[in-house]
């Protein structure tokens, strides 16, 4: 009984215990001594990983709080190759910037296991304890360039921001136990099961705060304001990685929350998340278009793609929750891809993040430039990509659903989206250098996760029915 | 007025929670924005410990107990981040940060 | 009036009184001082609530620790007041209408959270001295149930404050050379 | 080998592009063999594709070489491709002008030859695919992964304003697809609805019933994808700055194959498909056809830019090959089908010239050149010969596919033909005016004066598109009768469907024109019979507006 | 393969030259050419050998099927019947000659520019005898707009002359404003018919009533005429004609004059059937022919340019032939053709000659006296002269007088008026040339010469055509002369052979011969007027221009505007440039190019894209910096959501 009790905790005891091996070793490190404490995250994260495998299909479940269905697992093993990734590009550039290499590995690894927990749990309370673990971390890791007036401007606006709208998501919480006494999941499900018929007005305004909980982490707009800023400031790393894996975790939760406990209420829901999808896809799109900064314009990607995998939210079905994941899944490689090129070319003292940064790296580094370019062509939904699929497979949820408005709308600004992806193909293929500058060399491990990335964009692009598969898989047995 | 009932609590939660959001966006100073935060989540608490008592169930100090390290670990994060900012600027004035824009 | 009900009202009143203080108050040790104070009505209310473990965690925890804290912040930075720098008094978002603007939005959230609230009164007009405490003042229920149906919360937030403590010193601490 | 004849088609260009990135040397060193290499994959592909030819069986209206693989099950998405008569010729088409377009850029490209190479064939491989395509899965990750080797093409190696034009491309088609794909999503749940299962297949969504309201709209979003592409009036403007900026081998692949996707999948999809809508919708797209027909003549004729001039004059040609499809009969198809091989013959091989000339010169304006006949008498000559080939002069390609279309526009709707007809007169006025003003009078400009003629790559270049001109110009049977059999079929489709769903009146109501007499025999009734009920219901579609 | 190897012979004479001709010296080129001609015309001669054989006369050879789609199928067939033999040994007969003239003509011409010269010469002839010869419109199509090219080529053979080049892209336009009704024609027939075999559309067209209201066959039979008006150069597509003398004059002699110009002339006698079943359209042809006849005759008058006489001159002959057509003299109009193909040829052979002696003049203010010098071309020129003058026994004379009489005969007098006018002008315009040319002075010194090689040869001995030059103008001159007796009509004793020869070709059956006794004396007395006008004609030329000169400059004195609209052609080109060609153009450029394409398409185009930057600077604005302000719209995104819920539960709790 106890080992299948907390059989479901292992992802989330790997990780963390990764992330404690970290301190630890840290703490034992001699001053300049090189370690690869790195190496110990990947093991975490790769036994996490390992874990999500073997659990899948148990269904296991632990203290009550914790279920390890496909679902979660699906998120959890998205969360940990994010990581996974982060690590892999990490080496180099905290070595590099000089960033305190202990920290920033074992908060990396809090926040991910903060946020395998967001997406495994099905408790209110733990998700809230969830969010505020990866949210702390994540807060942390962009301040983390203490000698960088703006790391730090973006770490407070997120920071504040954050706890701002965390107040509110526990404030929806305190009132759905107001109503329901209870924060589970399963209770609340029950008890909206009966009373879903008799809307109070209780029940929306708990709803609307829960909603808009989510909608900040996810950043959707009008709760996205801290993203570009936050994007923009944090070390370009952390950005990808909170970029993939927090918007990871938050939609776990989201649909958790949403698609279970609040299932009643879809009706009510359903259109103020639709008004949200489309605001935030279209304000993701044209903001991003005046963009000079890549990190900036990625954020606005971010948000515009929220806005996508809301519209598989909106649509609500078997496709919807599926696509979700699949786009979650190719979401994180494809972004954590190209931020990861973005930071292996920049050095302490010059960031490569400007648009006119990218002037002619065709001709001074062509495989990093085709690389990028098949991540940004991914983001942009361009075949063969594993982005196209990700994009076909949300929008044949809406259409499913009857959301053609969503679907179209979604497409049209995701043709507009493409412009500014192009816009640094354009510099990277289409523009001579500007001056020759020294780009810095990319060590063998980053190139390695990024051509790993790649392919498996391609195969997600041309192969993608066993993932399709999966991910079908993972919601079919749940909601 | 007579009996003091759930509601009672219920709205004086919801008072306090508004003074808090306001205070976040009027203030003109990290600490006190930071205060009007907790002021915010002293409200939920409120909430929290009236349900449970309605509810006649312990949960609701549990969670506030949760709620509260919460508060803690975010105070801690926070200060260690306005500290940080004032270095940088000598201001608390969180109009001295808008370097990241547009 | 019962004097529950007064109380209640004396309570609410500091609460609320502190409360609206520490966000008009431009001095910042005054605001975390008041802030205290709205503390103390709080854990009067959770008195009356029947629930002493938080009304005295509220103290302990949140007055004497957090607080202090913000104490010894602001004392370090030593801004004891809020400043209103020409640049920041023309802000535009320094400009009557804009304030304004704020406060209202806040009057709109209170009155959109009154509106829920009541609607429930209506039909729910219970009074909370006739639903029986149970087990709510014990403290050694609530000990029991952190350590079992909320164990895993508990566990959760002690890698929360793992996470805190080492962001909060990493944020705060020297910069390494 | 049959039976995987497509897949060989589309994955040898494939592979070839992957080839050549991995083939050894540095920068530019390493230029000579990318260039044989991309070459000889070219070839191999024209190869297969003559195979295809060779093999296929003109007297069958189905696919053909039919391979069919589950892709994508869960939405009931395969790996279909096949062949019938309309996109034989477009495969062979793509195959022929891809070695020419390389060969084309062997001196002008000078820089990134290796990526050069990669987009091309890549570009090659997503062309067949579209054309082979038989779920409109598979149809539309190949229309849409077709336009990333372009943009590059356009973008990289083309002229002054390449960067505008590209995107440009890019972003005016993808605008126009995107809403394609959400049709597609519609007509795959609508199978669902009906039969239980998704399915994006061709065939089986051909058998599906779609209630009116969603033929209009999966036909508009269809349209509007193809009349983007072919491009249709008023679609039409990312044309001129395409072609301009590209370089000559984008430009050859461009006009001479992808325009005709657009018109390939107003044949293949938005007509059978939605055979209602298409009804309805014909006599706007037929308009606005006709328009583009003189529209871009008209603007043709006063274009400063050699490159422009044919671009426009693209447009002009095109708005043939949409008026033959809107006219619905065998006749109009097979024109269209027919024009659209040899608008990429002609078209492809003025820009062939018109690249050689820039190259020589690096400015396409006409008025930077005068005299050249003197300097360059072969290139003149071959200039000529497409020249006329483009203003459709018989014995020579333009010719067939423009009378053909005429004269089944003309059974629909005489207007149309006879409006239509004026682009034979503006097309001669707008190609002659600009052979006269390169290549006649004195050499004026001094630039001119020791111009180099055609070189023996060149000659290599040039000497199969003039002899396909004159070849199909000559017997172009060989060309047509593979297309009858899958013509007629889609015809047929479109215009049973209307004789089902919406035509109430009586088979013998009176034709304005007249029938044809009892004399003209048995083998002519039934098109008549097609030809009559269609025009009726032409005429209840329009006074239903 | 005998019908297919008449104009595959040329068409091998041309892949020759044209692949070959550089390597090839100018004996050569000239002989292939010549040889591919002469061997085409035997080949001509020995299938109307046997086609006169043949039962009903007529030769029939499918050779492949050209295109086959839905009910269209047109075979590549050629089909020769009496109407066609007469064409087609003028074409290969005149068309030798021609060639044998110009390798005298040309021969001032580099190697490759002459192999040029005779690969287009051949390749016109091919053409021309597949238009002859095709079964079917798009086969006679195939011929109609080559032989436009093979003009269009020539006209502009000498490509660095900017006139030429002009000339020549306006002959292909105008003419393709022609084939623009061609085509719709045949759609027509073809929507009527189902068939554009010319052979089945006749029989079908058979079948139908005559319409005596306008109707379909009347629209068909029209929209051909107006194909025929752009190949035929009549009214209102004549202008490209005259403009067409910038090519070398053995090229208009052979296009201009004998063949090409006279392919609408035959198009309409192909379609005999469905022409006559067409009377309205048969009377517009006839009025159209007869005005050009007497407009171009007008302008004719008063040309300095010899060759522009001419081409005016060809015109107006064109008109007598199109109004034998309309009236329904087909067998009259062919005849003309035939007899015209000789006269003119010679006419425009002998200025040719007149212009290679002058080494390029071609203004007749500057000839005069050249009978002397040149006796061949003298002697010839004016048998030419004679014979389109119309003056027994010579050619003209017959069959310029059996159209003047079918068309009295059948009533149509205004038309008949017109006509005998315009043998007035004939006669007049013509000697005139004769005059002025070959008679009085010379008058080189009139002007400074604007030719520039012809500057210092006037005062050199002159040379009269060279033997090559010289035997096609005796040839001519003497087929000028005899051509004429096949069609002697019964009123002077002869049997009008080639009118019964051609009459099968037409399918008509002589109504009018049951007629013809009655009018024995009328036809007499007309005849007798013809002949009375022409003589008048040559008289007024000889009083105006050799005996008073003077008297013609005060005649055009007098009449000064008339005189000056004239020499302007009517101002015709200038009024279709200013309404047609420039309006087009400036549409073209300022408001479709200009207007629409860059302004209001792209304009909408990029203004979306300007909507989207604009959006975007607006909505980034929004993004401050400031988290205050951050927090608000997070604030607001609250309170709408909240907001939306207190308005959705009032909406529901209402009920």
């Amino acid at each position: 009984m106890l080992d299948s009790s907390f059989a479901a905790l292992v992802p989330i005891l790997c990780v963390t215990l990764a992330a404690v091996a970290v301190l630890f070793a840290e703490a034992f490190r001699r001053e300049g001594e090189q370690m690869p404490i790195g190496g110990l995250g990947v093991i975490g994260l790769g036994f996490a990983l390992a874990g999500c495998v073997v659990l899948w299909n148990r269904n296991a479940s632990s203290l009550g709080v914790i279920e390890a269905d496909n679902f979660g697992l699906f998120v959890s093993a998205v969360i940990c190759v994010a990581g996974l990734l982060t690590i892999a590009f990490s080496g180099q550039v905290i070595r590099r910037d000089g960033l305190p290499s202990g920290e920033y590995y074992a908060l990396t690894l809090f926040a991910t296991a903060g946020m395998i927990i967001m997406a495994v749990a099905s408790d209110l309370l733990t998700i809230f304890l969830a969010l505020e673990i990866l949210s702390i971390s994540v807060y942390v890791l962009t301040g983390l360039r203490r000698d960088s007036p703006s790391a730090s401007e973006a770490a407070f606006k997120y920071f504040l921001l954050g706890a701002f709208s965390s107040a509110f998501f526990l404030y929806g919480v305190a009132l759905t136990y107001v109503l329901t006494g209870s924060t589970q999941l399963a209770d609340i499900a029950a008890w909206m099961g009966n009373e879903g018929l008799n809307v109070t007005p209780m029940m929306l305004i708990a709803l609307g705060l829960l909603l808009v909980g989510f909608a900040f982490k996810i950043s959707a707009v009008p709760f996205h304001m801290w993203t570009p800023d936050a994007y923009e400031g944090a070390p370009t790393l952390v950005t990808g990685f909170m970029s993939t894996g927090v918007k990871a975790a938050a939609f776990a939760a989201f649909i958790r929350v949403f698609l279970s406990a609040y299932e009643p209420l879809r009706a009510d829901w359903t259109p103020v998340l639709w008004g949200i999808a489309m605001l935030t896809m279209i304000v993701g799109t044209v903001v991003g278009v005046a963009q000079g900064n890549l990190k900036r314009m990625l954020a606005y990607s971010s948000i515009a793609h929220a806005g996508y995998l809301l519209v598989g939210l909106v649509a609500a079905n078997e496709i919807g929750r599926a696509s979700i994941l699949f786009y979650l899944l190719v979401y994180a490689v494809t972004n954590l891809g190209a931020f990861g090129i973005i930071a292996l070319l920049s050095t302490a003292d010059r960031p490569h993040e400007e648009l006119r940064d990218f002037a002619g790296l065709w001709h001074t580094r062509p495989a990093l430039a085709a690389l990028m370019a098949v991540f940004l062509l991914s983001l942009g939904g361009l075949p063969p990509t594993a982005g196209f699929v990700a994009k076909w497979y949300v929008f044949s949820a809406a259409v499913r659903a009857g959301f053609y408005d969503l679907a179209i709308v979604g497409m049209l600004t995701s043709v507009i989206s493409v412009f500014f992806y192009l816009r640094v193909v354009v510099m990277m293929y289409m523009a001579e250098p500007a001056d020759p500058q020294v780009r810095p060399a990319v060590g063998a491990v980053p190139l390695a996760a990024l051509v790993v990335s790649t392919a498996a964009l391609f195969y997600l692009g041309i192969l993608p029915t066993r993932m399709i598969d999966l991910a079908a898989a993972s919601v079919g047995t749940i909601f | 007025m007579g009996d003091i009932t759930l509601n009672h609590y219920l709205v004086l939660s919801a008072i306090l929670f508004s003074i808090g959001t306001a205070g976040v966006f009027l203030r003109r100073n990290l600490i006190t924005i930071l205060l009007s935060i907790e002021i915010m989540l002293n409200a939920v608490n409120l909430t929290f410990v009236a349900a449970g008592r309605f509810f006649a169930a312990v949960d609701g100090q549990v969670i506030v107990f949760f709620v509260m390290t919460v508060a803690a670990a975010e105070a801690a994060v926070g200060l260690a981040l306005v500290i940080a900012l004032f270095r940088h600027r000598e201001s608390l004035n969180p109009e001295a940060f808008t370097s990241l824009k547009w | 009036m019962a004097f529950d009900a007064i109380l209640f009202y004396v309570f609410a009143a500091l609460a609320v009184g502190a409360s609206l203080a520490v966000i008009g108050q431009r001095n910042p040790i005054y605001s975390v001082l008041l802030l205290i104070g709205s503390f103390m009505g709080l854990s009067g209310l959770y008195v009356l609530l029947a629930s002493p473990f938080a009304a005295v965690i509220q103290i302990i925890v949140y007055a004497g620790a957090i607080m202090v804290l913000f104490l010894f912040t602001v004392m370090l930075l030593n801004v004891p007041r809020e400043d209103a720098a020409e640049w920041d008094r023309t802000h535009p978002l320094n400009r009557p209408g804009v304030r304004r603007l704020g406060g209202a939005l806040a009057v709109l959230l209170v009155l959109q959270l009154g509106w829920a609230v009541w609607h429930v009164s209506t039909r729910q007009p219970v009074a909370l001295a006739a639903v029986a405490p149970g087990e709510v003042s014990s403290v050694a229920q609530i000990g029991r149930s952190i350590f079992t149906d909320y164990a895993f919360a508990f566990e959760a937030t002690s890698l929360l404050l793992l996470a805190a403590m080492v962001g909060a010193v990493v944020l705060a601490g020297r910069v390494r050379e | 080998m049959t039976e995987y004849l497509l897949t060989l088609l589309i994955a040898v260009p494939l592979a070839g592009s992957v080839l050549v990135l991995l083939l050894p040397g540095r920068g530019e060193q390493a230029a000579p063999l990318i260039r044989k290499v991309g070459l000889g994959v070219s070839l191999v592909a024209f190869a297969l594709a003559l195979v295809l030819w060779a093999r296929f069986d003109p007297a069958s209206a189905d696919f053909q070489f039919v391979e069919r693989y589950a892709w994508i099950p869960a939405f009931g998405i395969d790996y279909h491709v096949g062949v019938d008569g309309i996109s034989l010729w477009l495969v062979v088409l793509t195959g022929f002008l891809t070695p020419i377009a390389l060969l084309s850029s062997w001196e002008s490209v000078e820089k990134k030859t290796r990526e050069f190479t990669f987009f091309v064939l890549a570009l090659e491989a997503a062309m067949i695919g579209v054309f082979v395509a038989l779920d409109l899965f598979l149809f539309y990750v190949f229309w849409d992964a077709m336009l990333i080797p372009m943009y590059f093409l356009i973008g990289v190696w083309g002229y002054d304003r390449r960067i505008y034009a590209a995107v440009k491309f890019i972003l005016y088609t993808m605008a126009g697809s995107v809403l394609m794909l959400v049709a597609i999503l519609g007509l795959a749940f609508l199978h669902q609805q009906a039969s239980g299962e998704y399915s994006f297949d061709y065939v089986r969504l051909l058998a599906l019933d779609i209630a009116p309201v969603w033929q209009y709209w999966g036909f508009l979003a269809f349209a509007v994808a193809f009349a983007i592409k072919v491009p249709i009036f008023p679609f039409h403007t990312w044309l001129p700055d395409a072609h301009v900026e590209a370089p000559t081998a984008g430009s050859v692949i461009l006009a001479g194959v992808l325009l005709k996707m657009g018109t390939y999948g107003l044949i293949r999809f938005a007509y059978p498909l939605f055979p209602e809508a298409a009804l309805y919708f014909t006599p706007l797209i037929a308009a606005l056809a006709v328009v583009g027909i003189v529209y871009g003549a008209l603007v043709a004729m006063v274009q400063p830019d050699m490159k422009k001039l044919v671009a426009y004059s693209s447009v002009s040609h095109l708005g043939f090959v949409v008026l033959g499809i809107c006219a619905l009969n065998a006749n109009g198809m097979q024109g269209a089908v027919y024009q659209m091989v040899a608008h990429g013959v002609s078209t492809g091989g003025l820009f062939l010239i018109v690249g050689m000339l820039s190259d020589r010169r690096h400015t396409r304006l006409i008025a930077e050149f005068g005299g050249l006949k003197r300097v360059m008498p072969r290139l003149t000559a071959a200039f000529l010969i497409i020249t006329l080939s483009s203003i459709g002069l018989p014995s020579l390609n333009g010719f067939i596919g423009e009378f053909l279309v005429l004269l089944g526009a003309f059974l629909w709707e005489w207007r149309f033909a006879a409006v239509a007809a004026t682009g034979v007169i503006l097309s001669a006025v707008y190609m002659l005016w600009m052979v006269q003003r390169v290549f006649y009078g004195e050499v004026t400009n001094e630039h001119n004066r020791a111009l180099p003629d055609l070189t023996p790559r060149e000659w290599v270049v040039i000497t199969p598109v003039v002899a396909m001109a004159i070849l199909m110009g000559v017997l172009p049977n060989i060309f047509l009768a593979p297309t009858a059999a899958a013509v007629d079929k889609t015809v047929q489709r479109v215009v049973q469907a209307q004789n089902v769903t919406v035509d109430r009146t009586p088979a013998d109501a009176p034709d304005a024109i007249g029938p044809a007499t009892a004399a003209a025999g048995p083998a002519t009734a039934a098109p008549e019979q097609v030809r009559r009920v269609l025009r009726a219901s032409k005429d209840a579609a329009w006074s239903a507006q | 393969m005998l019908l297919a190897l008449i104009p595959l012979l040329p068409f091998a004479g041309f892949l020759v030259n044209a692949f070959l001709g550089r390597r090839l010296s100018r004996g050569v080129s000239g002989a292939v050419a010549c040889a591919a001609m002469l061997a085409s015309f035997a080949v001509s001669g020995l299938a109307v050998l046997r086609m006169l054989d043949a039962p009903e006369r007529v030769l029939r050879e499918t050779v492949y099927t050209w295109i086959a789609s839905g009910d269209l199928v047109v075979e590549a067939a050629f089909y020769l019947d009496p109407l066609a033999s007469v064409m087609i040994l003028v074409i290969t007969g005149i068309g030798s000659l021609i060639h044998i003239y110009s390798t005298a003509y040309m021969h001032e011409e580099p190697p490759g520019e002459f192999a040029r010269y005779f690969s287009y010469l051949n390749l016109f002839a091919a053409f021309m005898l597949v238009l002859v010869l095709g079964a079917s419109f798009p086969l006679m199509f195939v011929g109609w707009e080559g032989v436009g090219l093979c003009s269009y080529l020539l006209i502009g053979f000498w490509y660095n002359r900017r006139s030429a080049n002009d000339a020549g892209k306006k002959a292909f336009v105008v003419n393709r404003v022609g084939d623009f009704a061609f085509i719709l024609g045949m759609l027509l027939i073809f929507s009527q018919f189902a068939t554009l075999d010319f052979q089945a559309v006749a029989a079908q067209a058979a079948t139908r009533p005559v319409e005596t209201d306008w109707g379909v066959l009347s629209t068909a039979a029209l929209l051909l005429f107006i194909g025929a008006t752009g190949k035929s150069a009549q009214i209102p597509l004549y202008t490209w004609l005259p403009d067409a003398m910038e090519g070398p004059t053995p090229v208009s002699a052979l296009i201009h004059a004998a063949t090409m110009v006279t392919a609408g002339v035959y198009m309409i006698g192909r379609n005999a059937v469905l022409f006559s079943h067409a009377p309205e359209t048969l009377q517009i042809v006839a009025v159209i022919g007869a005005t050009t006849a007497l407009f171009a005759g007008t302008i004719g008058l008063v040309q300095n340019d010899i060759k522009r006489v001419l081409a005016y001159s060809t015109v107006s002959q064109l008109g007598y032939m199109f109004l034998a057509m309309g009236v329904g003299a087909f067998g009259a109009g062919i005849f003309h053709l035939y007899t015209h193909a000789f006269f003119k040829a010679l006419l425009f052979l002998g200025s040719g000659a007149v212009i290679h002696a002058l080494h390029g003049e071609q203004d007749l203010r500057r000839m005069g006296g050249l009978r002397r010098e040149l006796p061949i071309t003298y002697w010839t020129f004016l048998v030419g002269a004679t014979a389109i003058a119309g003056i027994p026994p010579l050619a003209g004379f017959f069959s310029k007088d059996e159209i003047l009489w079918k068309t009295f005969e059948g009533g149509h007098t205004v038309l008949w008026v017109m006509g005998v006018v315009t043998a007035l002008l004939t006669a007049t315009y013509m000697f005139r040339l004769v005059f002025l040319a070959f008679h009085g002075e010379r008058r080189e010194a009139a002007q400074a010469p604007d030719h520039g090689h012809a500057a210092g040869a006037h005062h050199g001995h002159l040379h009269d055509a060279p033997p090559a030059m010289a035997l096609a103008l005796i040839v001519l001159a003497i087929g000028s002369v005899v051509a004429g007796f096949v069609g002697v009509p019964p009123v002077l004793g002869g049997g009008n052979a080639i009118e019964h020869y051609l009459e099968p070709s037409f399918g008509v059956h002589a109504p009018a011969h049951a007629a013809a006794a009655a009018g024995h004396g009328t036809e007499l007395a007309l005849m007798a007027l013809s002949v009375g006008v022409g003589v008048l004609g040559i008289g007024l030329a000889w009083h105006f221009f050799l005996r008073a000169p003077q008297a013609a400059g005060r005649v055009a004195e007098s009449a000064a505007p008339l005189h000056r609209l004239l020499l302007h052609k009517y101002y015709v080109d200038e009024l279709y440039d200013a309404v047609i060609v420039r309006p087009l153009v400036a549409l073209s450029r300022g408001v479709l190019w200009k207007g629409v394409d860059a302004g209001v398409i792209d304009g909408a185009v990029n203004g979306a894209g300007g909507i989207v930057q604009i959006g975007a600077a607006w909505l980034r604005r929004l993004q401050t910096g400031s988290v205050r302000v951050y927090a608000a719209s997070l604030m607001l995104g609250v309170v709408l959501v909240l907001g939306y819920y207190v308005w959705r539960y009032g909406q529901t709790a209402a009920f």
